[in-house]
């Protein structure tokens, strides 16, 4: 049969998690072609449909994006959310494997060092501070600044807003800038855009709100596979359901961390966990 | 026959006169910049940036020393114009900066790497690069002034070598590129080689198409006028807009005839890339083929015709031959140029070494940017002096 | 009268009337175009109006190519003096190098030091604008017969008068090719610019790109490449209208 | 040898050659001279079919050129360009060797006939050969471009202002090859010149062009004894025409047999001109000189009286 | 006017001026002749210093040119250079109107001269002046190059080779109008010329240099007369050298008083080259000339015979 074409998005989670994938399928002897970290959303999800690629990782909560859904509150819940991604997808013979457990959603982080000063710890917090100082500024992806599901939602729920100058939009801008931006506070930046699953936050001395309304859809990470792929290879349900169960929101953090802060690659890392986790015999 | 007035030489230009201002004044920047800006960077990890340190602390007084030492020789040298060898001798010792600078980099990463632990990011700083500069432009210098091919190549032979050796010696290796490049060497083969196929795909487009246009221009030079115009705007279409451009029609036409997709066309990846490449090579070869062809002597296309040569003959042994230079010129200028471009393929899925410079950019890990952008940089200035070379080969040597 | 008539039927005013036109219209137009896109395509960029992008675009690569032309410019006249003549080989080069620094690179690397926004964005721009003005630069004082020089000095110009009156002139054709190259390369060049926070026609484009949109990366790509069309046709309308004679 | 029958050419309207009968005979050099763009380049165009004939004919040893392979007539027909036109990338000896190598001529043969041509038109082999064009001077260049069109010994030579751009003592010494070679070889000439000197001193027949017109042919002492119309007596110099007719006498046309004593002095030749003639006598302050041997064998003197005998 | 004392100028190690003594007096012209790369350009040049001598000196009405601005200096000396150099970007006005342009002059002063000089080189002003030089055929770009040069009435002319690229009866033309320019201006000219007619014609004094070294001056007469080596003759014909001392002859020289009956004919000037009037005798067939009015007032006549004359 032909080999399968094992894809992810171009971040670094992708890399982790298309990595896991491969070695996974690989060390059960099934035959595959790498096509990692193709690219932004977009593309790869226009592979998948166009049969370009057969399976990547992709966040359950997208699945409202791509469905024109995302004001649906079922996002909001993990099982649910599986469940309607999973279903929808069905009509475009894809089929989501089971999710990790781990949420890679959007929230805000802000620098240590003025979170203490300001005793921020809640988004509720953030929006006082938001309201009554101008000196803030937060440095977030065009995406999480425009799309109704993330920055609007979270204004809308806690009661603040952010002028334009108080955010540095980065078109196409991944959350490791943002994180960077608001720890080096080059261009005045306090704020910034942060994953769940980041690894570097800890690391850099950033603070993150605590989304106490849980505003955000959730994103587990599961592998969207196409479905004439799996009818050849049925097993790669059951080999990759361990791998992504593993998948908790510190151990995401922690591979992330590993590849983001001391550039490991993504492969080893990758080997690493299924290793540990006992799945590379 | 009666020769026009030339141009008249400058004065302190003449053979034998006046000092060469140029070493002195690049080695007098290389000082200021070592004195002001950090030699190596010292960063707690490989996001945040770190702190410079200068040439001194990070090398000591040996290594500073040494380092000055060699600045002080180039500009003895330079300010001797009477000395033999003198261009081979300054070649050799801006090489000697190139390699002994890395080297002291490597060394300075070492030490501050044990001394700081694992996460620890030691980065070639401001004043590396201005220092490393300032050998690479004295080194090209010198083997452009130089008129002897052996004295040409020797200088830069001998600092590729010892570059090479450096690299190999694993010296550089805690340096915070060498570990970003050790922990993707599997990948970074891989990447190096899809640039190339890339480039060299797109190039062959642009040769065989903008060859043919440019062809036609010079048969037809009433024709050349809207075609130039027309390849004009296609080099004027941004390249982000035009390989974002393409994705669309090639989705739609693979889509029209799956066969393609048997082929490896597909929206996505090398197919848009190539074409954009191509695309962009199309007015610059057409145009050097145009001009090339343009050039050759009338005269000699008319003795050629008047010695009874066929339309093939007087191609092969007139208009090629004389067109040669500004051909190979052409050609080098393109490869420079897409080799460049192609890093732009990796947004679109194509791969290359654009894959590190994007990857890097989405991690902010400024090293793993420069892997990417260096290698691109690097291979284009190998590209452009392997076919520099190539060009004083074919022209010939005495009278030029 | 005529001439009036005459430009009205050169290109660039058909493309430039598109690309207004596309600049006030976009707006309006984008909703009707869902039929193009997969249903549930967000069609209308919100994040700022196309006029507002395309303003800011044109201040950016404005200021950047005045800059670079000016640096050019200088190099180009240093190097043909007699006392930078030695220089020009040189300076070629360094400009060469810096064209072959991949842009995004540039960016990502400028950053640090100049923070985010427009600055490094003219930074990178000022970068690759610089060594096609200076080419062309070089190129055009050197085409200058040697024979007109010659007769310039013989008439007794003083060497600012010659430069001015008789060099520049000869020169202009192919230094404003050359300032034309630059300042399309600049357009096409500055829409990275968003990926640090500048505001330019690139922000549909990555965005799009990066938020699985295609409506807004074909009104980006469509007028960020007629912004260029435009304005490289625009300059060549100025070429062309250059007194290749002076009076 | 060549013929022109009712030639024209016209370039966009304009007539750069109009209505031309002309016939070179074997073996002889004919000039083409006549003001500038008066179509002399573009009536040796036509021969080797560089350019078409608009109307006529023109017969090459009885055939009309149309009938021939460009190619192939064109191998047969040296062609000196007017620029020279020399291969800026070839050696001299690759550049004489041109037409012979396109013949297929083997190397050994090729070797010999360049180095034979190189003597020929006095550049010594050794120091020469392996030379670039840009290496010589103009006259030194113009000197390969002849020996080249006459490499592969063709036929018929066409030479547009061969020694055009050269300073005048080193002009007649490349005449003086040219009229050497041409002794040698027999071949046929039509040259193109704008030099009235060059014309009567290299050429049996002179054709004057005029705006694309053949004013008139003949030889040059007949052209210039009696010049058709004003053009032509004005191209021969105007008020200094009785001078060019001196050029083109020469000393047997007006000696006489000596009536003794004859007169003293190194004696002239026959055939050298009556203008040498002259500069010998303005020279040597005198007014009579010996003549070496008149047609009949005798000896005889050359008054200055002769000269302008009518 | 002009005094070269002991200039030498090299190139790099080469000597292409070397101590060359010559002074041009007040209101004549000097011819430079000479082979290619004898010095001739690069001696103008020194002159109006485009280079800087390297032994010597330069008097320039007295004065060290260097000493004097060289801007200053090159605005008061016209310069014709060798390869034309008109500025393509401006008209034939313009061009004409540099140097009064750079000096100042109110604009309708300019105008007059223009139209003045226009007319002086024969170009009609209504039709050229308003043309750009690639309108202008070579002819007449030279002309234009002359106007230029004479625009502010330079006390010193250095013209070279100013009609080296036109065709025999054109170059004629230019010739009598430079030489009508002169008459009318008195400016000192200091020539540059590879044809040995033109300095023969033009020039009260010839200065002929070789390798970059004087050899000789002297009138046009006595250099013909007297070539001081055998370079010297070689350089103005070798043989005919006698029949072009006949050009630097006048009718004046080798007239006599007429000895009653005088000769037939329309008579010649005194002032006509012994050339033309050997044209003449050629032409009409005729060995004796009346002449038109000797120095002393009385009529005379000119025979063959006096032509050889020692
Ligand atoms: N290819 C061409 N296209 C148009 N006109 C041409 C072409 N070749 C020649 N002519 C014109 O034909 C006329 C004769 O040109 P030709 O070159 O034969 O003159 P020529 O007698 O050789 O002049 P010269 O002595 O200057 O070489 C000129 O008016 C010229 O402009
Ligand atoms: N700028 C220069 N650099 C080096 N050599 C030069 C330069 N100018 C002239 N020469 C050399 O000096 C010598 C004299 O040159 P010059 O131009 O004065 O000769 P010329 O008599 O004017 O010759 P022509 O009649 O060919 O114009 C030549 O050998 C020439 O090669
Ligand atoms: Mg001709
Ligand atoms: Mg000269």
């Amino acid at each position: 049969a032909a080999p399968v074409v094992v894809s992810s998005k171009i971040d670094t989670e992708g890399a982790v998690l298309g990595n896991i994938i491969a070695l996974v399928l690989e060390h059960a002897g099934i035959p595959l072609t790498r096509r990692l970290q193709l690219g932004p959303t977009k593309i790869v999800r226009t592979a998948l449909l166009a049969g370009e690629i057969d399976i990547y990782p992709e966040y359950t909560g997208n699945a409202g994006f791509f469905f024109s859904m995302a004001d649906d509150p079922l996002w909001k819940n993990a099982g649910e959310a599986y469940a309607k991604a999973r279903d929808l997808d069905a009509a475009n013979a894809l089929v989501w494997l089971a999710p990790a457990p781990a949420d890679n959603t959007w929230g805000i982080a802000v620098r240590g060092d003025v979170a203490a000063r300001e005793k921020l710890a809640t988004l509720e917090d953030f929006a006082r501070w938001a309201k009554q100082a101008d000196d803030v500024k937060l440095a977030a992806s065009a995406e999480f600044v425009e799309s109704a599901a993330a920055l609007p939602a979270f204004q809308d729920a806690y009661g603040f807003t952010l002028s334009g100058d108080q955010l540095l939009v980065l078109s196409g801008g991944d959350t490791a800038a943002t994180i960077k931006a608001a720890a080096e506070g080059t261009s005045g930046v306090n704020a910034a855009m942060v994953y769940g699953t980041d690894g570097a936050i800890a690391a850099l001395d950033l603070k993150v709100m605590a989304d106490t309304k849980h505003v955000q859809p959730v994103y587990q990470p599961a592998p969207v596979i196409r479905k004439a792929v799996l009818d050849a290879y049925p097993q790669i349900a059951a080999l990759l359901a361990p791998a992504f169960a593993g998948l908790t929101l510190p151990t995401l953090q922690q591979l992330n961390a590993q590849v983001q802060l001391e550039g490991l690659d993504a492969r080893s890392v990758a080997e690493g966990y299924l290793k540990a986790q006992g799945l590379l015999g | 026959m009666r020769s026009p007035a030339g141009r008249q030489p400058a004065p302190f230009l003449r053979a034998g006169s006046g000092l060469d201002g140029l070493p002195l004044l690049i080695c007098a920047i290389a000082l200021a910049a070592l004195l002001l800006g950090g030699f190596v960077v010292v960063a707690p990890n490989r996001l945040q940036s770190g702190t410079p340190l200068s040439l001194w602390q990070a090398a000591g007084p040996g290594g500073a020393g040494a380092l000055l030492a060699l600045l002080v020789v180039i500009a003895t040298l330079a300010a001797r114009p009477a000395l033999r060898f003198r261009r081979v001798l300054i070649g050799l010792a801006a090489g000697g900066l190139m390699v002994m600078s890395l080297a002291l980099a490597g060394s300075a990463a070492s030490e501050q790497g044990l001394a700081a632990g694992r996460l620890t990011r030691v980065s070639l700083g401001a004043g590396f690069w201005t220092l490393f500069m300032a050998g690479l432009l004295l080194l090209a210098d010198g083997a452009e002034r130089e008129p002897s091919r052996a004295n040409k190549a020797l200088p830069l032979l001998a600092t590729l070598l010892g570059l090479a050796a450096l690299l190999a010696s694993g010296h550089l290796s805690q340096l915070s590129l060498a570990r970003e490049y050790a922990v993707r060497h599997q990948a970074y083969l891989d990447e190096l080689v899809r640039h190339l196929q890339l480039t060299g795909a797109g190039l062959a487009l642009a040769l065989v198409a903008g060859g043919a246009i440019g062809l036609l221009a010079y048969r037809r030079p009433q024709r050349a006028g809207p075609v130039f115009a027309v390849l004009n705007i296609v080099q004027t279409i941004p390249s982000l807009a035009l390989f974002a451009l393409l994705i669309g029609p090639l989705t739609m036409l693979t889509a029209l005839l799956p066969a393609l997709r048997q082929l490896g066309i597909a929206g996505i990846g090398p197919a848009p890339a190539i074409l954009a490449l191509g695309l962009y090579g199309l007015l610059p070869v057409a145009r050097g083929v145009h001009a090339g062809l343009s050039a050759v002597p009338g005269a000699a296309v008319e003795a050629a015709r008047g010695m009874g040569m066929t339309e093939g003959q007087i191609v092969r042994h007139t208009l090629v031959p004389l067109a040669l230079p500004t051909l190979l010129q052409t050609l080098r200028l393109t490869l420079v140029q897409l080799i460049g471009l192609a890093v732009l393929a990796a947004l679109i899925g194509a791969g290359g070494l654009g894959t590190f410079i994007f990857q890097g950019l989405g991690q902010t890990a400024a090293d793993l940017v420069l892997l990417g952008a260096l290698s691109a940089i690097a291979l284009a200035l190998l590209a452009d002096t392997a076919l520099r070379g190539l060009a004083l080969l074919f022209t010939r040597g005495p009278a030029r | 009268m005529r001439a009036a008539g005459r430009l009205a039927r050169r290109p660039v005013v058909g493309v430039g009337a598109v690309f207004l036109g596309l600049t006030f219209g976009m707006g309006a137009l984008a909703p009707h175009l869902g039929f193009l896109f997969p249903e549930g395509t967000r069609l209308v960029y919100t994040r700022a109006t196309f006029p507002e992008l395309v303003a800011s675009h044109a201040l950016l690569t404005g200021s950047a190519s005045l800059i670079a032309i000016g640096i050019g410019l200088a190099a180009a006249l240093f190097a043909t003096r007699p006392s930078g003549r030695a220089y020009a080989a040189t300076l070629d080069r360094l400009g060469a190098l810096a064209q072959t620094f991949p842009p995004v690179a540039v960016l990502a690397l400028a950053v640090p030091s100049l923070g985010y926004g427009d600055l490094p964005t003219a930074f990178a721009l000022v970068l690759y604008g610089v060594l096609p003005v200076m080419g062309a630069g070089m190129a055009g004082l050197r085409s200058v017969p040697a024979s007109v020089l010659e007769a310039a000095d013989g008439s007794g110009f003083s060497p600012a008068g010659r430069l001015w009156r008789i060099e520049l002139p000869l020169a202009a054709p192919i230094l404003l090719a050359g300032i034309r190259t630059s300042v399309t390369i600049g357009i096409g060049t500055a829409t990275i610019g968003s990926t640090v926070g500048a505001l330019t026609l690139g922000s549909p484009i990555i965005d799009g790109l990066s938020g699985d949109n295609p409506a807004f990366v074909l009104q980006g790509t469509v007028l960020v490449a007629l912004f260029a069309v435009t304005v490289d046709l625009a300059l060549g309308e100025v070429q062309r209208a250059l007194p290749r004679r002076a009076p | 040898m060549i013929r022109f029958e009712g030639v024209s050419k016209s370039f966009g309207g304009a007539k750069a050659v109009d209505d031309v009968t002309l016939s070179v005979a074997r073996g002889t050099i004919c000039a083409l001279v006549g003001t500038s763009g008066s179509g002399k380049s573009t009536l040796l165009r036509l021969v080797n079919r560089l350019l078409e004939v608009d109307a006529g004919s023109i017969r090459f040893d009885g055939e009309d050129v149309t009938r021939l392979a460009p190619v192939e007539l064109r191998r047969r027909v040296g062609y000196v360009i007017q620029s020279v036109g020399l291969f800026p990338h070839w050696t001299v000896e690759r550049n004489i060797a041109t037409v012979p190598r396109l013949l297929g001529w083997s190397s050994a043969r090729i070797g010999e006939r360049v180095a034979e041509l190189l003597d020929l038109v006095g550049l010594p082999p050794g120091l020469h050969a392996r030379r670039y064009p840009d290496e010589l001077s103009g006259g030194q260049q113009q000197r390969v471009g002849v020996a080249r069109a006459l490499a592969a010994e063709p036929e018929l030579l066409l030479m547009d202002e061969p020694f055009g751009a050269v300073d005048p003592p080193t002009r007649r010494g490349l005449q003086d090859s040219l009229i050497a070679i041409q002794r040698r070889t027999g071949t046929t000439i039509l040259l193109v010149t704008h030099d009235v000197e060059e014309a009567i001193r290299l050429c049996g027949t002179l054709a004057v062009l005029h705006h694309g017109r053949l004013l008139q042919t003949g030889t040059p002492a007949s052209v210039l004894t009696h010049p058709a119309s004003d053009e032509v007596a004005r191209f021969f110099g105007g008020p200094l025409l009785g001078l060019n007719r001196l050029k083109a006498l020469r000393v047997g046309d007006r000696a006489h047999v000596a009536d003794p004593p004859a007169a003293e002095g190194e004696p002239i030749d026959t055939d050298a001109t009556l203008e040498t003639a002259l500069a010998r006598m303005v020279a040597e302050g005198r007014s009579r000189l010996p003549v070496r041997h008149l047609a009949d064998g005798r000896s005889g003197v050359l008054d200055l009286a002769d000269l302008v005998r009518p």
